[in-house]
């Protein structure tokens, strides 16, 4: 029986592994229409700051929950004041930009902290259910997910920044007729997503290995799981996380990570054929 | 005034230069520059398969890796089991095409919007990826090849004249022929571009609802178009796995895909001459950069790229155009303001 | 207006791009040796390549230090590939036509060793590979002196198995190195009465481990045996701490902190204990490891490298090749090959390392040791130790111009 | 032309979501009839047009061309039966010529020597020739859709479906396109969807209004003029009508 848990464990951490991964990109991809190739590098990021700071002594859990969203997204703003400005609506140039930002931030990272730094270990160590141990830390991911989802759909929603926000990613003219500062509203929505990556480098630096070429793991799973997603941000992306979580784990259990993985890319492609528009593109059509 | 061929300077221009290059260069170059000449030019080739699907049909692939690392593994397998090179080259034509074909009838009559295409050739790429490194156990061989997974596959047969499989090209001789080839696909993809076909698909690229009010079944067209720049891309492969007598799953990465959209962008879309002016710029700078050891490659290689985006907003042949013409202007200031001259941006 | 000015910074760029590229001031007529030096620099594997990279030079100064080869001055050709395999062959052939280099030492992957060691076939240039790998090369102008699985697994798994116990998981690197050392695992427990419960392979880019933790908990092995290979595999080490299993389930290892790095990056806490076997430690004591260790602290003062076996056997790659020239008194390589295959033993930081005539692998001395607190601790030596591995798919003497990477499998 | 009904539909329905675009149409078109579609906006002309055009699949009914069943059909299919489409909003080919768009256009029933004679010919009767060589994406509305006109025209369709072709134009475009249509309606079967009066009465003679997704009434042009109830629904309930 309680193998079953452990899955079923296993799985809603796999699910908040992919919804931390990828609510950075759904509002930056999602909702803002740039292609950040640098993503993978926006989370090693705050995998660094979250480490450098914790041996300089900082609590790991200010690290973790203050600085590096903090730091990553004032990069965030810089990055979009000198590179992405410029850029809206030339979706593919922004590709070709953030490609190029990316390989600067592997590059510059390497420079400035070099490329071995001394991780920081899992806090909270493990807990057993039944005959098995787990990470207690997978619990905190798990809630963590759900209080940054909580957190973007009730700013969406019932904030008036969130409002803006929508409005003018729908349609920025019309935004700007009713006053609105719209460079403003791009900076803040750029940089409010680079954060949220920030948040989510922090939280995985104790569970993987942190290094400047890291992020290469993570851009692949990220864009597959905003696109599965489709239209609306938080529907979309928890959807398409929870099923790609659940088929990629469960294949994952029954015959091991190599077909687990290709299990993930099929189902993405099987739904981008069935629902091109993504998951909300569909179902859920007016949610968020 | 129809834009026919015949008429197209830069046309005769590029033509010149290839065949220029391919019957001096031998004797000028030593060994070496040859050796890296021809890599040169079957990147080459590789770019103007996305360049002609992309530039001349509007479909963005994020994935041509997948056909240039089937297009090779397909010439590595059929070399090796076969032992001799032409049939092998030929089969990294059409497995790839056929594929292409295949996948293009998978996306094109699922009405995908274009973003949504880019990611879905982007998917088939990391699952070839995955999959091919995935065989590194001695189970996974076809024939007498070992697929070696990560490793690769070593020592792959180099290109035989046709008929004699014992007669090896020399370096030279490959290179000249690799030249041969990329003449004879720019001029193939010039024709097709200035036939019917490629002004029909030049229509699509314009406005997709219109070809279809005048009757073209505009999903045939683009799985047409996709079918030939797979094949292309899979005979680049193959023209890099005989090159290189090595092959492996790098062939399927990311990198390579966006390698491609690099030198396209790069070089301007729209056009076959600016990505092979910019394989050949960015291939130079980054094996240079290897030679210079100032700061970390990686860094210098994204600032550039970033540069590029934001400097050359339309690509490297178009801006160099704009300013030739600008300059062309200014020195004959007498010319009147009208500029009758400002002729429609050709194709080149 | 903006428009123009960014011309105006194009054309400028323009121009500086064009003086960097000018040709280096030549050098004076080649009256030094060149050594072509292949490591990545940039990119995912700078972390192996940058201290190979920086123990060659330190070889090479070495070298010239004491007078020099043949009268010459002995100088370093270095390129960075950036982690890239269309830049390894171009370098390489630059180096063998262009740059006429006396040898190469360099190529990290299998994937780039099997890239440039052809060309350096078909261009006669002398090649050392430095890095372990999952043996089984076949050629006569390539010198091989890392240790290879058989060397290592072969007294890791007694070792850990009276340590431990009967019951092995085996969790591998799903590529050719990943196989083979599992094969080869499974052959030792099996021979010393164990059993192997499962072997499972993890792609390169896997960075979650919570469901193979969870498995293993169910198997419940006796010891973990691990040939994992590259960054993203860390993120298990620390999982597998995370879950309080470092406690439970004590963890071997053929290829963890290979390059050094690892044990640097994973804390103490979940790196104590960790089992590895190597061809060398920094832990070592030997006069020549001391005096080793000493000159690389003097020569990089602040950015000392981490020292593994990588950098370790390039050092002893460049001392082979430079004691070779000495004594064939040339350049020559059939001379140079006569000398190295004449079975001399020499006197290196990781104890004594001869080559072995038939697969021009090296013989050498196989250690155990254990991480406490981020330095290996040396449990036990093993002297002299064949590469057995390679020994039964290569004779050298039979087939002198072989030229082929044999895929060793046991089944 | 025999009076053989060239296009028909039978209760045609077009649904979307809780709206009933197009409510149970049965409509008929004779052979070389020039019919115009009239009535507010939001009467559902438009999407009825673009149901013959199979950009829209109807939600129920049938659609029938010369007796063939089109309903569903792809919008290319359709065309090669012989239907030439003008789309509400241009859609034209924006970077490329004038002469190229057309050209294209006759290229679909002409070889190559009489397709360009035969674009020419039509950039001569739309009155666009001196615009040749200009990228159409830089031409005023009217102009383009002059073009469009031209392009449909070069393919000598036996039947054309224009949508508002006379939105944007200037008084003398819009004489020169009632003429047009006017010749065309000679050698081929016409519908003009337009809400132009001035453009109404010098083109049409019967005509169908619609109302609220449904054919409200079909009568010559001057009976449906002074039809107080179609008025009323022009100009809404409470309005005094000046006689």
């Amino acid at each position: 029986m309680d193998y079953v848990l452990i899955i079923v464990i296993e799985m809603l951490r796999a699910i908040s592994w992919l919804v931390l991964l990828a609510s950075g990109l759904a509002i930056i991809f999602g909702m803002m229409r740039v292609i950040n190739f640098a993503h993978g590098e926006f989370l090693m990021l705050g995998g660094y700051i979250t480490i450098m700071s914790h041996n300089a002594g900082v609590n790991l859990w200010i690290a973790m929950l203050v600085l590096a969203p903090l730091c990553v997204g004032i990069f965030g703003i810089l990055v979009e004041r000198f590179i992405i400005r410029f850029l809206y609506g030339r979706i593919l140039d922004s590709l070709l930009a953030t490609w190029g930002l990316s390989l600067l931030m592997v590059g510059g990272v390497t420079l400035v902290f070099g490329n071995t730094v001394q991780g920081v270990s899992t806090p909270l160590g493990g807990v057993s259910i039944g005959a098995y141990q787990v990470p207690f830390y997978n619990f905190v991911l798990i809630g963590f997910a759900a209080v940054l989802m909580l957190a973007i759909w009730s700013v969406l929603k019932f904030t008036k920044a969130g409002l803006i926000a929508r409005a003018t990613m729908q349609n920025p003219d019309m935004a700007e007729t009713l006053g609105i500062r719209t460079s403003w509203v791009y900076m803040a929505t750029f940089g409010i997503g680079s954060a949220v990556t920030g948040l989510a480098g922090g939280l995985l630096a104790p569970l993987t290995g942190v290094v400047p070429s890291m992020g290469v793991n993570f851009v692949g799973q990220s864009f597959i799981t905003v696109i599965t997603g489709g239209a609306s941000m938080i529907a979309g992306t928890l959807s398409a996380s929870t099923l790609l979580g659940t088929i990629s784990q469960g294949m994952t259990f029954l015959t091991g990570p190599v077909y687990g993985d290709a299990a993930l890319l099929l189902t993405a492609l099987v739904l981008l054929r069935v629902l091109p528009q993504g998951i909300t593109g569909r179902i859920f059509k007016k949610s968020l | 005034m129809e834009k026919t061929l015949a008429k197209d300077i830069g046309f005769w221009v590029m033509l010149g230069i290839g065949l220029a290059v391919m019957f001096i260069g031998p004797m000028v170059w030593g060994l070496f520059e040859i050796m890296q000449i021809t890599q040169y030019v079957v990147l080459s080739v590789y770019a103007l398969s996305l360049a002609y699907i992309w530039g001349f049909g509007g479909i963005l692939s994020f994935g041509q890796a997948a056909f240039f690392g089937l297009g090779a593994y397909t010439f590595a397998v059929a070399s090796i089991n076969i032992g001799e090179t032409t049939v092998p080259f030929a089969l990294s034509f059409l497995l790839p095409a056929a594929f292409g074909a295949a996948l293009g009838y998978f996306m094109f009559y699922g009405r995908l919007s274009d973003v949504y295409l880019g990611v879905v050739t982007m998917v088939v790429t990391l699952i070839f990826w995955k999959l091919i490194n995935h065989t590194a156990g001695p189970e996974y061989s076809i024939g007498a090849a070992r697929l070696g997974g990560f490793n690769g596959i070593p020592s792959i047969p180099i290109l035989n004249v046709p008929g004699d499989a014992k007669a090896w090209l020399d370096p030279a001789q490959m290179f000249q022929a690799f030249m041969g080839i990329l003449i004879i696909v720019y001029l193939c993809l010039r024709l097709i571009i200035a036939s019917d076909f490629g002004r029909v698909s030049v229509g699509i690229r314009e406005n997709e609802t219109r070809a279809s009010l005048l009757g073209y079944d505009i999903r045939r067209h683009k799985v047409i178009i996709f079918a030939i720049g797979s094949g292309i891309a899979g005979m680049s492969g193959a023209m890099w796995a005989t090159y290189q007598t090595f092959i492996d799953p790098n062939a399927f990465s990311m990198e390579m895909s966006a390698k491609a959209l690099v030198w396209v962008m790069a070089g301007g879309v729209g056009t076959l001459a600016g990505p092979i002016l910019a394989v050949i710029l960015l291939q130079w700078l980054s094996l240079k950069l290897g030679t210079m050891h100032i700061l970390n490659n990686y860094f210098i290689l994204g600032a550039i790229l970033m540069g590029l985006v934001l400097l050359l907003p339309r690509g490297l042949l178009p801006s160099l155009r704009l300013l030739a013409e600008r300059l062309w202007h200014l020195g004959r200031q007498k010319m009147d303001a009208s500029a009758a001259s400002r002729k429609a941006t050709s194709d080149v | 207006m903006t428009k123009l000015n960014r011309r105006g910074f194009l054309l400028a760029s323009g121009a500086t791009a064009a003086t960097l590229s000018a040709p280096s001031i030549l050098r004076a007529a080649a009256d030094t040796i060149k050594v072509g030096g292949l490591h990545d620099l940039s990119g995912p594997l700078d972390a192996s390549g940058i201290p190979m990279n920086q123990v060659l030079k330190l070889a090479i100064d070495e070298v010239n230090a004491t007078g020099g080869l043949l009268g010459k001055e002995v100088e370093a050709v270095i390129y960075d590939p950036q982690s890239n395999m269309s830049l390894y062959s171009q370098y390489a052939t630059q180096m063998a036509l262009k740059d006429r280099v006396a040898v190469v030492q360099g190529g990290i992957t299998s994937a780039s060793r099997e890239t440039i060691r052809p060309i350096f076939h078909r261009y006669q240039t002398l090649y050392f590979y430095n890095t372990l790998y999952e043996g089984g090369v076949c050629d006569r102008n390539e010198i091989t002196l890392g240790t290879t699985p058989a060397q290592t697994v072969e007294q890791l798994i007694p070792h850990a198995m009276n340590l431990w116990g009967k019951k092995v998981y085996t969790i591998a690197a799903d590529y050719n190195y990943g196989h083979i050392t599992a094969a080869w695992v499974k052959r030792y427990v099996e021979a010393n009465g164990g059993e192997v419960l499962e072997t499972e392979f993890f792609p390169l880019d896997v960075t979650q481990f919570g469901s193979t933790i969870s498995k293993i908990q169910a198997a419940k092995p006796d010891l973990v045996l691990s040939a994992l290979v590259g960054t993203a595999h860390l993120g298990f080490y620390r999982q597998w701490a995370a879950s309080g299993m470092k406690a439970e389930i004590p963890i071997a290892s053929t290829t963890f902190a290979a390059g050094g790095t690892d044990a640097v990056i994973l804390t103490p806490e979940e790196g104590n204990g960790i089992l590895t076997s190597y061809g060398y430690y920094t832990s070592i004591d030997n006069p020549t490891n001391a005096a080793f260790k000493a000159k690389v602290k003097e020569a990089y003062p602040d950015d000392t490298p981490i020292l593994s076996e990588l950098s370790e056997v390039t050092w002893e790659g460049i001392m082979v090749w430079a004691d070779a020239v000495r004594t064939a008194g040339s350049l020559d390589r059939e001379a140079l090959l006569e000398v190295m295959e004449s079975g001399k033993s020499y006197d290196m930081p990781a104890g004594k390392v001869s080559i072995d005539p038939k697969t021009h692998h090296a013989i050498r001395d196989v250690y155990l040791a254990e991480l406490q607190d981020q330095e290996f601790i040396i449990k036990e030596t093993f002297p002299q130790v064949q590469p057995k591995d390679t020994q039964m798919v290569c004779n050298l003497e039979e087939t002198p111009d072989a030229n082929v990477h044999h895929e060793i499998s046991l089944n | 032309m025999s009076d053989a009904h060239i296009l028909t539909t039978e209760k045609l329905v077009m649904q979307f979501g809780g709206v009933t675009a197009v409510d149970n149409v049965d409509f008929s078109l004779k052979e070389g009839e020039l019919r115009c579609l009239l009535g507010p906006n939001g009467a559902g002309k438009s999407t009825f047009f673009k149901c013959l055009t199979g950009q829209l699949t109807p939600t129920s009914g049938t659609i029938k061309l010369r007796g063939a069943d089109i309903t569903g059909w792809n919008t290319h299919d359709i065309v090669n039966l012989g239907v030439g489409i003008k789309t509400q909003v241009p859609n034209l080919f924006n970077g490329i010529s004038v002469y190229e768009n057309i050209r294209m256009a006759a290229r679909r029933k002409h070889l190559k020597p009489m397709a360009k004679e035969k674009a020419e010919q039509m950039m001569e009767k739309c009155g666009v020739s001196h615009l040749a060589r200009r990228e159409v994406g830089l031409l005023a509305h009217g102009q383009r859709q002059l073009v469009e006109l031209a392009m449909v025209l070069a393919e000598e369709p036996p039947l054309v479906l224009l949508d508002e072709p006379a939105a944007g134009m200037t008084g003398d475009e819009r004489d020169r396109l009632a003429d047009l249509v006017l010749e065309t309606a000679r050698s081929a079967a016409v519908i003009v969807v337009e809400h132009d009066m001035a453009f109404i009465r010098r083109i049409a003679k019967f005509v169908t209004v619609f109302n609220r997704g449904a054919i409200f009434r079909e009568a010559m042009i001057d009976e449906i003029l002074s039809d107080r109830a179609v008025q009323e629904i022009y100009l809404g309930k409470q309005a005094d009508v000046a006689a």
